[in-house]
């Protein structure tokens, strides 16, 4: 069939890749930064946030997820998505458990 | 006799694409041993599926008939416990994941997937060989556990029994079935690949098969959920071997946590086993019915809408474990969407027939029995997803019940619907319509003998995996034993003549039933290796069996 | 579905491209297939990681005080330099891929041997790192019993106790005698503490593990897709197994980019 | 083998016959729509049936309300069962505050029943009528399941944590006891007697077995096990005083030994002992030092049920003193209702 989502082939320019690297050594710089403070109960959030950019950066850039189809990010997503839902709703349980009687 | 009828069910509009009685097609082009055992053709990779799991079916049935006779009293007086034990283990595994999860999809799925969209194959049919042969694997290690001596923990695989205390092979059956686990992904993955990708011209998504729907769905929550089991089967193994506590109390470690990963997987994997059927339900309705099917868009959301709600209900299996009551309340209320968009099915196959040409051959009787049983099945499910009865009836007969409703009554009827259905197609031979519908209806007759009976033995309390039981129960058990006898016979007839018909059967044209989908309308019977001999073109809906000029004759 | 008109343009009349398999139509529809079946085997990884993740979040909820504790007997400065080793890898995989798309053959392959020799590295560090765990019998195996945790605890506890109850009849032995499984006299951070310390460690070995057994599998198939891109396999025009080996490996640094601040550095901030 | 036969389970609780009157309702329900399916596809199969090879039906097209209608309704039925369901289930779940306890521990393959005042039995529990009766429940190796059909009422029995059934007979009689969790080879025989007797029955069936009580076994284990000499109860104390703490709510400062808000409290119930007895410092009492040892490992599941009972009884000025060997009985059985009190 006629496919109606191209992947562009065009080669990304080389810096965008070194910026991307530079960007992934800062954020690590960063993680490990944040991993020495102490914020608490946002400790996990903090730590959780900076990696979820690195990998969106990972994702957009060296995996090409910005030229790819529409189809591929609904895959990206629907992973992400179902993730939640096996976290969340376990947790759900945990969490819950103390608060009857 | 009944043959003659349906050579001339073919229209005008399918005219029957004649072969010349020369004519090579997938089963005759190629001889050789190796040509079938290494074929990337995924015609024969979905008969060498059906050859294996039809063998795996019968291991799982002589078990179940070991089963019903050990219950035939109350004493344990036929098999000794343990021994018992291992038979109900190995019972329910080798039935869904070596049976039942691969039947539709692997067999069926693989053979006509292709051909109803107008591909001349899945979208790696390399991959696809190795899915054959690593559920092969999977099932020579999963027969390997039971020959050393067997698993007596339940397809469940409940921890800490299973990580501690069982003394059987636990880890052996666990990589079993962590293999035929990877066999399961990758056919979902050739076959979502197949479907975005391989679409011939003009087949758009609104233009296919409701069946491809289906598949598509199934493969989705195969993809999903798969995984999950993996590792926690892993997971299990690693406990048993070093020995740590990843889910042992006495090591720190969470029982309900296993439950919770297992029914992650164990829950939407019942929907892999149901949704197929549902697609072949679709196609053989609007087939024998002669209409297209009601609600058409609805019916394929709906199958897209039970694979993912299928995902966020799995703890309504663990209501009475102590888990969070506030967690139970809102499982149990998740649980209740997904009986809306499976009644929504059930009642536009209704609308479907209404107004239709019904005829009544084998593949439509076993669908009419599919609809009733796989509705008790289903209704029944309510009554475990309502908090309120399911502390009564968890891990009673009631479950047992329900659950082979569903699976046998429901997703195996759909299935032998869908075998008998393009059994033409692929063998090319018709079979008797008389032993076909004499074995329909003693399966329907004998299958609710075996488990409407039980029904009433849990809400009485029986325990499931009992062995033993206390003497009132009896009389129903002796109504279930009886009826699984007539089941077996009913299961077995057509092991008969359907091997009958594929050497001595009369030659089937293109579309003995005529059926609308590029499965039949373009392909012969047998198709040819390549499938098409030249890539369709679709330019209508499905299930339009009118022509242009719309032959309406009334009577 | 059926109004059966057939297209002139079937297979026969078509150039064959030699890297196009015959069930496909164009390269571009194959490419495309291979493209989605890698992102689709992805989400199945995605996962597959999520069992071992979820088992994670339930015992970090249920037992965070001590998985804090318990992170920090990790070596923070080895985790930090395989994050590094592993982005720069990545980098080097996104240059092969790209070297693949301009059709410099020889670099793709070159490319990818580094990114096999960043990975190497990446093991390297993670052998002598386990190697380390297990000699202080954090990692499953022979004594594994978490009893070193009871005496690390146990002297921290023990300077704590002295600075409040002045030499009262506290009679800590030394931290050489290994105490017996259940005796009380441990108790205070006792024996719950090293189980749930035992857990923590579990996870990580079986997550870290997990990601090096597919780091593992990256490299055959890295050497592999390496060896024909030497021989010229890959041009523009065909691509996708570079291109796929690239997301592979993207993803395996993913799991790491989660891995690290959730291993290494979530007791970090208090200190060793 | 046809006399013993019942169509249904005996209804012997006051939540049987709430729990029946909701599966009523769902088998009505469905038998409805089973029956609406099953004659509406032979009335079509019948009235549709082919007559002739060249009919062709006309297609049909989609019917709105038709379809909103078999959306809706059934999402309202679902609606109904889901609201009784959870009340009956609130009803299964929530004990009343007068529940008399009964402690239970199932290992492979028996039960083991204590009564507060210290009878112990196995595979049988005697309760009398009419009144609430809670039992808490442990294993002490694989998950079991208490399980009483006549009752209506089954609970999983999970090694490490403390769950809990409750009931109030209603008729006396003999009724199963199942184990309904596969827990291993002899799982079919995991099974016992409930008995329930009228209160005056009861009474003598108590006196008759009557052991030392279970109280009594924990006050001795409470010296044994040198509880007392922290938990002193005088002002000397390095360790809070027990008396009187059952069913209070207790200012906690740390959790998993992290510090947390003050004025924090938690409920002392029986798993909150459990858990102050083998992970001391899983919450600590706000204002003491965690210097309590874990009993994990000394203590079997029986003996910390014993302890648990001890300390529920045990009333203001009543922790012995250190020295003591064997406690008197007599300031065992003058048990005062300390729970009223509170
Ligand atoms: C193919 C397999 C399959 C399928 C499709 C289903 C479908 C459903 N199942 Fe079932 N189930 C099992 C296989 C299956 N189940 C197995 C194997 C077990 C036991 C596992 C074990 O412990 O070993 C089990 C156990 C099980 C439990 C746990 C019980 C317990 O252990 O306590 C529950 C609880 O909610 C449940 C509910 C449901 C529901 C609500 C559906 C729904 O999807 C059903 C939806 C269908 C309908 C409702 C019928 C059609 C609808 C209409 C005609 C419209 C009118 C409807 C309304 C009024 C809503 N099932
Ligand atoms: C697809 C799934 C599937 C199928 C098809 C069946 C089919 C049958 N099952 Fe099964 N069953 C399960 C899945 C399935 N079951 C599961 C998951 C469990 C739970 C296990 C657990 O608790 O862990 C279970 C448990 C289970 C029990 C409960 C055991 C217990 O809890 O103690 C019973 C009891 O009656 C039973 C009976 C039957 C019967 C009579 C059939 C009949 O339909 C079978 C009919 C078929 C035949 C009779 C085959 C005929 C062939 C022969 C007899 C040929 C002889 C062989 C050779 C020549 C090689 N099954
Ligand atoms: C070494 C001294 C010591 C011994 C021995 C000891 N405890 Fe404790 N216990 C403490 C201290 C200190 C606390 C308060 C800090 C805390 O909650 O951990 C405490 C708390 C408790 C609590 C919670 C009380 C509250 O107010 O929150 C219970 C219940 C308890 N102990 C029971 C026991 C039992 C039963 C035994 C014997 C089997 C025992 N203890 C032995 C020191 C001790
Ligand atoms: Cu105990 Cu089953
Ligand atoms: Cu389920």
């Amino acid at each position: 069939m006629a496919t109606t989502e191209h992947p562009t082939h065009q080669p990304a320019s080389l810096s965008l890749y070194f910026i991307t690297f530079g960007m992934l050594m800062l954020l690590t710089i960063l993680t490990i930064f944040a991993g020495f403070q102490n914020f608490g109960m946002w400790s996990t959030p903090i730590a959780l946030g900076i990696a979820a950019v690195k990998a969106a950066l990972v994702v957009v850039i060296f995996m090409h997820g910005y030229s790819s189809s529409p189809l591929i990010w609904i895959i990206i997503l629907a992973s992400m998505f179902f993730l939640t839902i096996m976290l969340g709703l376990m947790l759900s349980d945990y969490v819950s458990r103390g608060w009857l009687l | 006799m009944a043959t003659v009828g349906l050579e001339s069910k073919t229209f005008e509009k399918f005219p029957d694409i004649v072969g010349r009685d020369d004519d090579v097609n997938y089963l005759n082009h190629e001889h050789s041993v190796a040509s079938w055992l290494i074929t990337l053709d995924h015609k024969r990779i979905g008969l060498l599926y059906l050859v294996t799991i039809t063998l795996m079916f019968l291991l799982g049935g002589a078990l179940a008939g070991a089963i019903r006779l050990e219950l035939l009293t109350p004493k344990g007086d036929f098999l000794a416990a343990d021994t018992y034990n291992k038979a109900f283990t190995a019972h329910g595994i080798i039935m869904l994941f070596f049976f039942l999860i691969p039947s539709i999809p692997a067999v069926l799925g693989n053979f006509v997937l292709p051909l109803m969209i107008g591909a001349k194959d899945v979208a790696f049919p390399r991959l696809n060989l190795l899915s054959y042969y690593l559920y092969f694997a999977g099932s020579v290690i999963a027969l390997t556990a039971l020959l050393l001596g067997g698993v007596d923990t339940g397809w469940t695989f409940y921890t800490p029994f299973s990580s501690t205390y069982s003394n059987s092979y636990v880890v052996v059956m666990a990589s079993g079935l962590f293999v035929v686990g990877f066999s399961s992904i990758l056919t979902g993955l050739n076959f979502i690949i197949t479907v975005h990708r391989m679409r011939c011209p003009g087949l758009t998504w609104f233009r296919l098969p409701l069946f491809i729907w289906a598949i598509y769905a199934t493969s989705v929550v195969q993809l999903l959920g798969t995984p999950v089991i993996a590792v926690t089967l892993g997971l299990l193994g690693v406990e048993r071997v070093l020995g740590v506590g990843i889910f042992d109390p006495r090591l720190g470690g969470d029982p309900i946590l296993f439950q919770h990963l297992f029914w992650f997987y164990s829950h939407p994997a019942v929907y892999i086993m149901i949704l197929p059927s549902l697609g072949v339900t679709s196609e053989v309705i609007a087939t024998f019915s002669r209409k297209n099917v009601f609600g058409y868009h609805i019916i394929a959301f709906s199958s897209i809408a039970i694979a993912v709600f299928g995902f966020i209900v799995w703890a309504h299996h663990m209501f009475t474990t102590g888990m969070s009551p506030y967690a139970a309340m809102v499982f149990s209320l998740l649980t209740f969407s997904v009986a809306i968009p499976s009644g929504i099915k059930v009642f536009s196959w209704l609308a479907t027939m209404y107004g239709g040409s019904i005829s009544f051959d084998t593949p439509m009787i076993y669908a009419f029995g599919f609809l009733g049983l796989f509705t008790i099945g289903g209704l029944t499910g309510l009554f475990l997803s309502t908090l309120g009865t399911d502390i009564h009836l968890h891990d009673t007969y009631f479950i047992v019940a329900h659950f082979h409703y569903i699976m046998v009554g429901g997703a195996i009827m759909g299935y032998m619907a869908g075998i008998h259905f393009w059994w033409p197609k692929m063998t090319g031979r018709l079979y008797s319509e008389f032993w076909g519908k004499l074995s329909a209806g003693i399966t329907f007759i004998g299958f609710n003998f075996t488990f409407f009976p039980q029904f009433i033995l849990g809400y009485l309390g029986m325990p499931r995996r009992y062995y033993e039981y206390p003497d009132e129960f009896q009389v129903l058990n002796v109504f279930s034993t009886a009826g699984a006898s007539i089941l077996a016979i009913g299961y077995l007839m057509p092991l008969f003549y359907m091997i009958h018909s594929f050497f001595f059967g009369e030659k089937a044209s293109s579309n003995p039933y005529g059926g609308s989908t590029l499965d039949w309308t373009n392909t012969t019977s047998p198709p040819s290796p390549h499938n098409f001999e030249k890539t369709p073109v679709v330019t209508e809906e499905p299930y339009h069996f009118h022509g242009k000029e719309a032959a309406v004759v009334s009577h | 579905m059926s109004a059966i008109k057939e297209t002139e343009q079937d297979h026969g009349q078509h150039h064959h491209h030699k890297d196009l398999a015959h069930h496909f139509d164009t390269l571009e529809q194959q490419h495309d297939a291979n493209t989605l079946g890698m992102w689709a085997f992805l989400l199945t990884e995605v996962l597959f990681f999520g069992g071992l993740f979820a088992a994670y979040t339930i015992y970090r909820y249920k037992y965070s005080a001590v998985f804090e504790e318990a992170s920090n007997h990790l070596d923070i400065k080895l985790g930090a330099i395989n994050t590094v080793i592993l982005i720069l890898s990545s980098l080097t995989m996104a240059l092969a891929v790209r070297c693949s798309q301009t059709g410099s053959s020889l670099w793709t392959g070159r490319w990818l041997l580094i990114t096999i020799g960043f990975g190497l590295m990446f093991l390297g560090v993670k052998y002598f790192e386990w190697k380390h765990d297990y000699h202080i019998h954090l990692m499953p195996g022979k004594d594994w019993s978490g009893k070193d945790w009871w005496h690390w605890q146990y002297a921290k506890q023990a300077k704590e106790m002295e600075a409040h109850s002045k030499g009262a009849e506290h009679s800590y032995p030394d931290r050489n005698t290994v105490p017996p499984d259940n005796d009380p006299k441990f108790g205070v951070k006792g024996i719950q503490e090293s189980q749930q310390a035992r857990l923590f460690f579990l996870l990580y070995f079986c997550m870290t593990s997990l990601h090096a057994l597919h780091m593992l599998v990256g490299f055959v198939l890295i050497g592999i897709i390496a060896y024909f891109a030497y021989q010229g396999a890959y041009s523009p025009e065909y691509y996708s197994p570079v291109e796929n080996i690239g997301l592979y490996w993207h993803f395996v640094d993913i799991v790491w980019i989660f891995l690290f601040p959730l291993l290494y550095l979530l007791g970090a901030h208090m200190g060793h | 083998m046809f006399e013993e036969f019942k169509w249904l389970p005996e209804q012997a609780s006051t939540v049987a016959p709430e729990v029946d009157m909701l599966t009523l309702f769902i088998v009505v329900v469905t038998v409805l729509i089973t029956a609406l399916v099953g004659v509406l596809t032979l009335a079509f199969a019948v009235a549709f049936r082919r007559k002739s090879e060249s009919y062709i039906p006309a297609p049909s097209f989609g019917n709105v309300p038709l379809e909103i209608g078999w959306t809706l309704i059934p999402v309202l039925i679902c609606l109904v069962m889901f609201s009784w369901g959870v009340k009956v289930y609130s009803n299964i779940v929530i004990p009343p505050a007068d529940a008399m306890e009964i402690y239970g521990v199932g290992r492979q393959w028996m039960w083991k029943i204590q009564h507060p005042e210290g009878q112990r039995e196995i595979n049988a529990l005697h309760v009398p009528i009419g009144r609430p009766v809670k039992v808490t429940l442990t294993s002490e190796d694989v998950i079991h399941c208490f399980s009483i059909p006549a009752f209506r009422v089954k609970q999983d029995v999970v090694p490490g944590r403390y769950s809990s059934l409750w009931f109030q007979p209603t008729k006396p009689g003999t009724y199963h006891l199942f184990c309904s969790e596969y827990c291993g080879t002899e799982h079919s025989r995991m099974i016992g007697k409930v008995i329930v007797m009228e209160e005056a029955d009861y009474q003598k069936w108590l006196s008759e077995g009557a052991e030392s009580g279970q109280a009594l076994q924990g006050r001795k284990l409470y010296t044994k096990l040198q509880c007392v000499t922290c938990h002193t109860g005088n002002a000397e104390a390095k360790a809070p005083n027990l008396e009187g703490i059952y069913r209070k709510h207790i200012p906690i400062s740390h959790i998993d030994g992290v510090k947390i808000k003050d004025g924090t409290k938690v409920f002392a119930d029986d798993a909150y002992i459990r858990e102050s007895i083998l992970y001391p410092n899983a919450k600590v009492a706000a204002g003491w030092e965690s210097i309590m040892p874990t009993y994990q490992g000394l203590v079997t599941e029986e003996e910390l049920l014993q302890v648990i009972a001890y300390i529920k009884s045990l009333n203001q000025g009543q922790t012995p003193p250190r020295t003591e060997e064997t406690p008197t009985p007599a300031t065992i059985q003058n048990k005062s209702a300390n729970k009223e009190a509170n």
